[in-house]
């Protein structure tokens, strides 16, 4: 167990993937559970770059032409997050206009209420 | 120095963990929202402590930024469809009021 | 280097290309330039697979000027370069199939979208059958994600919306869960090549160290997975996704969208933990009983629907149970029936949704059982598309689902007794209900019924036969029905491409 | 006699892919009955609460053995930064090998732009699908779709938030260009300098309202710019995957490393992702704010 005193950024990192993963099973209101989805994301985020992370070492950009590896952390999680944020957020753009869609036609963002929505404007026609 | 750089950086995570239970745990959508951009400006310079800054500066301009208003003109939005009331009692709305 | 080995990134490259194209093309010509892409990735695809199974080879191709452990790399052997020809195929058959409907279906300014998103769809799938790196896996499972809810949701139909939702809510937990096991696999074994990170896994099983993290990762990993392509407790959104789409789409979707994540699936089985890993059989296993219960539950629950797309889209849920049982099995014989029947009911499931929308067109644009009496008489070749692709699923001999069958059998043999009598009870069982609620539906179709024909929005007034109003539903049933031939006909063919190419796999 | 009709004569029924067909009735009420529903409808009237209760016990016991395992995992992972040996053998060809090889002083852009470069052209692709999803569902000036029946005060024509965007967004749009301009040699790149440039537009288009954005960043505009930018990206990259791949010299050469014209292909392909991102954003507001461009 010293180990999660160690690695403590993973270990935060993941306690987000776990409030995101919470907030996106026990919110009804659909943009409650894209700003899980989004803490999700990010704790996995977190989680990778901390991978990364070398105490006492500095960004990967080459100073003065020092090019030892001892200098820098590891610049490949950096990278792979970068990709990663571009991703969540395209991803909330796509949600949130399903989520405006749903609303100009059910007036309200529960799933529940919509589906007992759905079959109840049924049973009107 | 470096330990103090090594604290802040704790502290900030806890911080990152308060408000994302924060943003979780509001009652209403619009606080939530506002929470939710400060939690990813937090996680931005979380980022330039762990000596990434292209993260930072991604993070900040996409994460608090972008996302922020996003999120900020859909609740708008849905607040104008329903005359205003564009809160969370639309989710408790019971099945024969709401405008089918 | 031959010229041929660059066709797998030309795959890829020109459907990106294409789909930057067609957004500003009209539609028309969107719709001609996408049919032009895809065929001329089938080619690709065609040429890869006789260069690969001639010479019994694969091959690596670095992307850029760097080689393995750094830069992205994508690998073509002959099981990838297969189920490569297999997605453009399907996906040029049911572009082709539906066309009539995406005019009708889709807004005029949109439909340049459409097209965009077929070839982003396309891309993302030639990219994950020959991809090579797990995040690169990862960035085109997203854009696969993105562009099936895009193609789902840009008919004018309100429901849509609804179905889009559920669906995206559910496949972007499967993704964050895949996203997390592959930030732990780099986290464990330090690559993101498939190869490397097995030589990291072999090296980790037996100095033992790290034991947990490893079965977490391949636990997230398959779960992910598993959600994502619909296993059976997660595969409550597919009759809603299929249910409402135009036709292309839901083709599209169930066909060959799906196969994609399985196939990314069995690529990090094989050649990412390693086939015989103590973690991976554990986690087969549990795929295993899942596949079971989803091939029971999805064909009982196709059996209640009393609607057309709704039935089909339930058996699409038992008939991913089918792969995940044939991957459960494990060995030689069991990837080999996964494999097949991925193959298979891609050719199958479109068929059946772009012939039973022109059934229900010719119905009065109903999908009830009742209004579908005798619409076989009225719309002759969807009836017979339709005929063929219920007996296939059924399983009658000369069609593929009887192949599947038959290579389902032979791998659960292989097995000890328990899992042998659960297999084939199941398939026994499956096959039954298959039978009962495919024939039922073929049967209602060819009945004739008393009443007049009432006419959907276009079906074809007496004057001219349905023939020469529909050469898109022609073009596709002549090619899906040959594709169903030929795997009825001749499945040694394909098997013995699959089961050398496993070989050559890991 | 075109070819066409030439086609349909031999196969005997006319090619006709463009005959005008009427638009289908969107929704059949058939499509509305999702039948499965049937019992969870009978659960839903039956249950109320308990199926609530049932749900939320499930949920807690789902999320507090999910966040066990992963805390599990954590505490069996190996210690970063002190036991890392496996990890150096990629990391030392990056930093030692990377500003030779690519030219880029900024190691991340260098293995963003040039060693796993197929990952970010997919990436810039991500973003290119969310923008047509988003225009796809949300597009409000089609011929018959629903009339706009939100009419909200445009806040753009308050004079304080003008006079404030006048002083800042010079700022920020300086301070976008530099990032994005300066992505290989200092922190920043495609991703950063195009969300920072999106973020200002963001704020002219909020500040000066319809006016000034409807004429200077129409819809003609922001499809010509992604079509070119991404184009150029798509080609550019394949130019080099195939130089690379096939072993041939490319005409793409490095440049000294610390000068603004120096890393190859990175400056400009990080101009074409900056305005890539930079559209995409301004589009997605647009579309999320007001359904028009």
């Amino acid at each position: 167990m010293e180990n999660l005193f160690r690695n403590y950024e993973e270990a935060v990192a993941l306690i987000l993937f776990s409030i995101g993963f919470m907030t996106l099973l026990f919110h009804k209101n659909l943009l409650r559970k894209l700003i899980g989805m989004n803490i999700m994301d990010s704790g996995v985020y977190l989680f990778l770059a901390s991978m990364g992370y070398i105490y006492g070492r500095r960004a990967p950009i080459v100073e003065n032409g020092d090019l030892s590896a001892e200098r820098y952390i590891n610049p490949v999680p950096a990278s792979l997050v970068l990709t990663g944020i571009v991703v969540s957020v395209s991803v909330t753009a796509v949600m949130l206009s399903l989520s405006i869609r749903l609303y100009e036609r059910y007036h309200t963002l529960d799933l529940d209420v919509i589906y007992a929505a759905a079959r109840s404007r049924r049973e009107h026609r | 120095m470096a330990d103090f750089t090594e604290a802040i950086k704790a502290a900030l995570l806890v911080l990152l963990i308060i408000s994302a239970t924060a943003a979780a745990t509001a009652k209403k959508t619009l606080p939530a929202i506002i929470i939710f951009s400060s939690f990813s400006l937090i996680m931005a310079v979380v980022w330039a402590l762990l000596e990434s800054p292209d993260l930072a500066i991604t993070e900040a301009a996409v994460g608090a930024g972008v996302s922020g208003v996003l999120f900020f003109m859909a609740y708008r939005r849905m607040g104008m469809m329903s005359g205003g009331k564009g809160d969370d009692e639309n989710g408790k709305e019971d099945d024969d009021e709401h405008k089918g | 280097m031959e010229f041929i080995r660059n066709f797998p990134f030309f795959s890829v490259a020109v459907f990106l290309f294409s789909a930057v194209i067609c957004s500003v093309l009209k539609p028309r010509a969107a719709r001609i330039w996408t049919t032009a892409a895809e065929a001329v990735v089938l080619a690709f695809s065609l040429s890869v697979l006789i260069y690969t199974t001639s010479g019994d080879t694969f091959f690596r191709y670095n992307m850029g000027h760097f080689d393995a452990p750094w830069s992205n790399q994508l690998r073509a052997g002959p099981v990838e370069a297969l189920a490569a020809t297999s997605f453009s195929y399907v996906l040029l058959m049911s572009h082709i199939g539906g066309i009539r409907y995406a005019k009708a279906d889709i807004e005029p300014k949109k439909q340049s979208a459409y097209c965009t998103l077929l070839n982003l769809v396309g891309a993302a799938l030639m990219a994950l059958s020959y991809t090579n790196d797990l995040f690169t896996g990862y960035v085109f499972l997203e854009i696969l994600t993105l562009s099936s809810c895009g193609v789902l949701v840009i008919r004018r139909a309100g429901r849509t919306a609804l179905a889009a939702t559920r669906y995206m809510v559910i496949n972007l937990l499967g993704s964050g869960l895949f996203l997390l096991g592959t930030c732990l696999f780099y986290g464990i074994t330090g690559h993101l090549l498939m190869e490397y990170i097995r030589d990291g896994v072999a090296t980790l099983e037996v100095t033992g160290d790290y034991a947990v993290p490893l079965t977490v990762t391949i636990g997230l990993v398959c779960a992910g997975l598993a959600i994502k392509s619909g296993l059976f407790p997660f595969h409550t959104w597919m009759p809603d996704t299929y249910g409402t789409a135009t036709p292309t789409s839901s083709a599209v979707l169930s066909g060959i969208v799906s196969k994609g994540y399985i196939f990314l699936l069995i690529k990090i089985i094989y050649r990412v933990v390693g086939v015989d890993s103590a973690a991976m059989t554990s986690a087969r296993h549990i795929l295993y009983v899942f596949g079971i219960a989803g091939i029971i539950m999805g064909s009982i629950w196709a059996m209640q629907s009393a609607h057309l797309n709704r039935m089909i889209a339930y058996s699409s849920a038992a008939q991913i149970g089918y792969v995940f049982v044939g991957i459960g099995l494990g060995g030689q014989a069991g990837f080999t029936a996964a494999l097949f029947q991925i193959i298979a009911h891609g050719l199958c499931k479109p068929l059946l949704f772009l012939s039973g929308a022109r059934l229900s067109e010719a119905s009065g644009d109903s999908t009830e059982f009742a209004d579908l009496q005798g619409a076989a008489h009225r719309n002759k070749p969807a009836g017979l598309a339709f005929a063929v692709g219920a007996l296939s699923m059924v399983g009658i001999p000369t069609l593929a689902g009887f192949a599947v069958k038959l290579f389902f059998a032979a791998a659960a043999v292989e097995h000890g007794l328990l899992v042998d009598i659960a297999t084939l009870t199941a398939l026994a069982l499956s096959t039954l209900l298959n039978a009962l609620y495919f024939v039922r539906t073929v049967i209602r179709i060819y009945t004739p019924s008393g009443n007049a024909p009432t006419n959907g929005a276009f079906a074809p007034t007496d004057g001219e036969s349905a023939r020469t109003r529909d050469p898109g539903l022609i073009a596709a049933a002549v090619g899906l029905t040959a594709g169903i031939l030929l795997l009825g006909l001749m499945p040694g063919v394909v098997s013995g491409i699959i089961s050398r190419g496993l070989a050559l796999f890991a | 006699m075109s070819i066409r009709d030439k086609l349909s004569a031999l196969l005997g029924f006319d090619i006709d892919f463009d005959a005008p067909v009427p638009p289908r009735k969107t929704e059949t009420a058939a499509e509305q009955t999702p039948d499965e529903w049937r019992f969870s409808r009978r659960i839903m009237r039956a249950g109320g609460r308990r199926l609530g209760a049932i749900y939320k016990i499930l949920g807690v016991i789902c999320s507090v053995v999910l966040m066990s395992t992963l805390l599990l995992t954590v505490a069996g992972m190996p210690r970063y930064g002190v036991d890392q040996e496996y990890m150096d053998t990629v990391t030392y060809e990056y930093i030692s090998h990377g500003m030779e090889y690519t030219g880029a002083v900024n190691i991340v852009s260098g293995i963003i732009l040039e060693y796993r470069a197929f990952d970010t052209l997919g990436e810039s692709f991500v973003l290119f699908c969310a923008v047509s999803c988003v225009l796809a569902l949300l597009r409000a000036d089609g011929a018959d779709s629903e009339p706009e029946r939100v009419e909200y005060r445009d806040i753009s024509c308050d004079p304080i938030l003008r006079r404030t965007m006048r002083a800042v967004v010079p700022i920020v749009l300086l301070y976008g260009a530099y990032v994005l301009l300066f992505g290989h040699l200092s922190p920043g790149g495609g991703f950063s300098g195009g969300a920072v440039i999106g973020a200002a537009l963001i704020m002219i288009a909020s500040a000066y309202g319809e006016d000034v954005s409807g004429r200077i960043l129409t819809e003609r505009v922001f499809k010509t710019v992604t079509t070119c930018a991404l184009s150029f990206y798509c080609l550019g990259k394949s130019y080099t995957f195939y130089t690379g791949a096939n072993g041939l010299h490319s005409v793409i050469g490095n440049g000294t490393p610390g000068n603004i014209l120096s890393a190859g292909l990175i400056m400009p392909l990080n101009v074409a992702v900056g305005m890539v991102v930079a559209c995409t954003i301004y589009g997605m507001y647009r579309m999320i704010g007001q359904r028009r461009f």
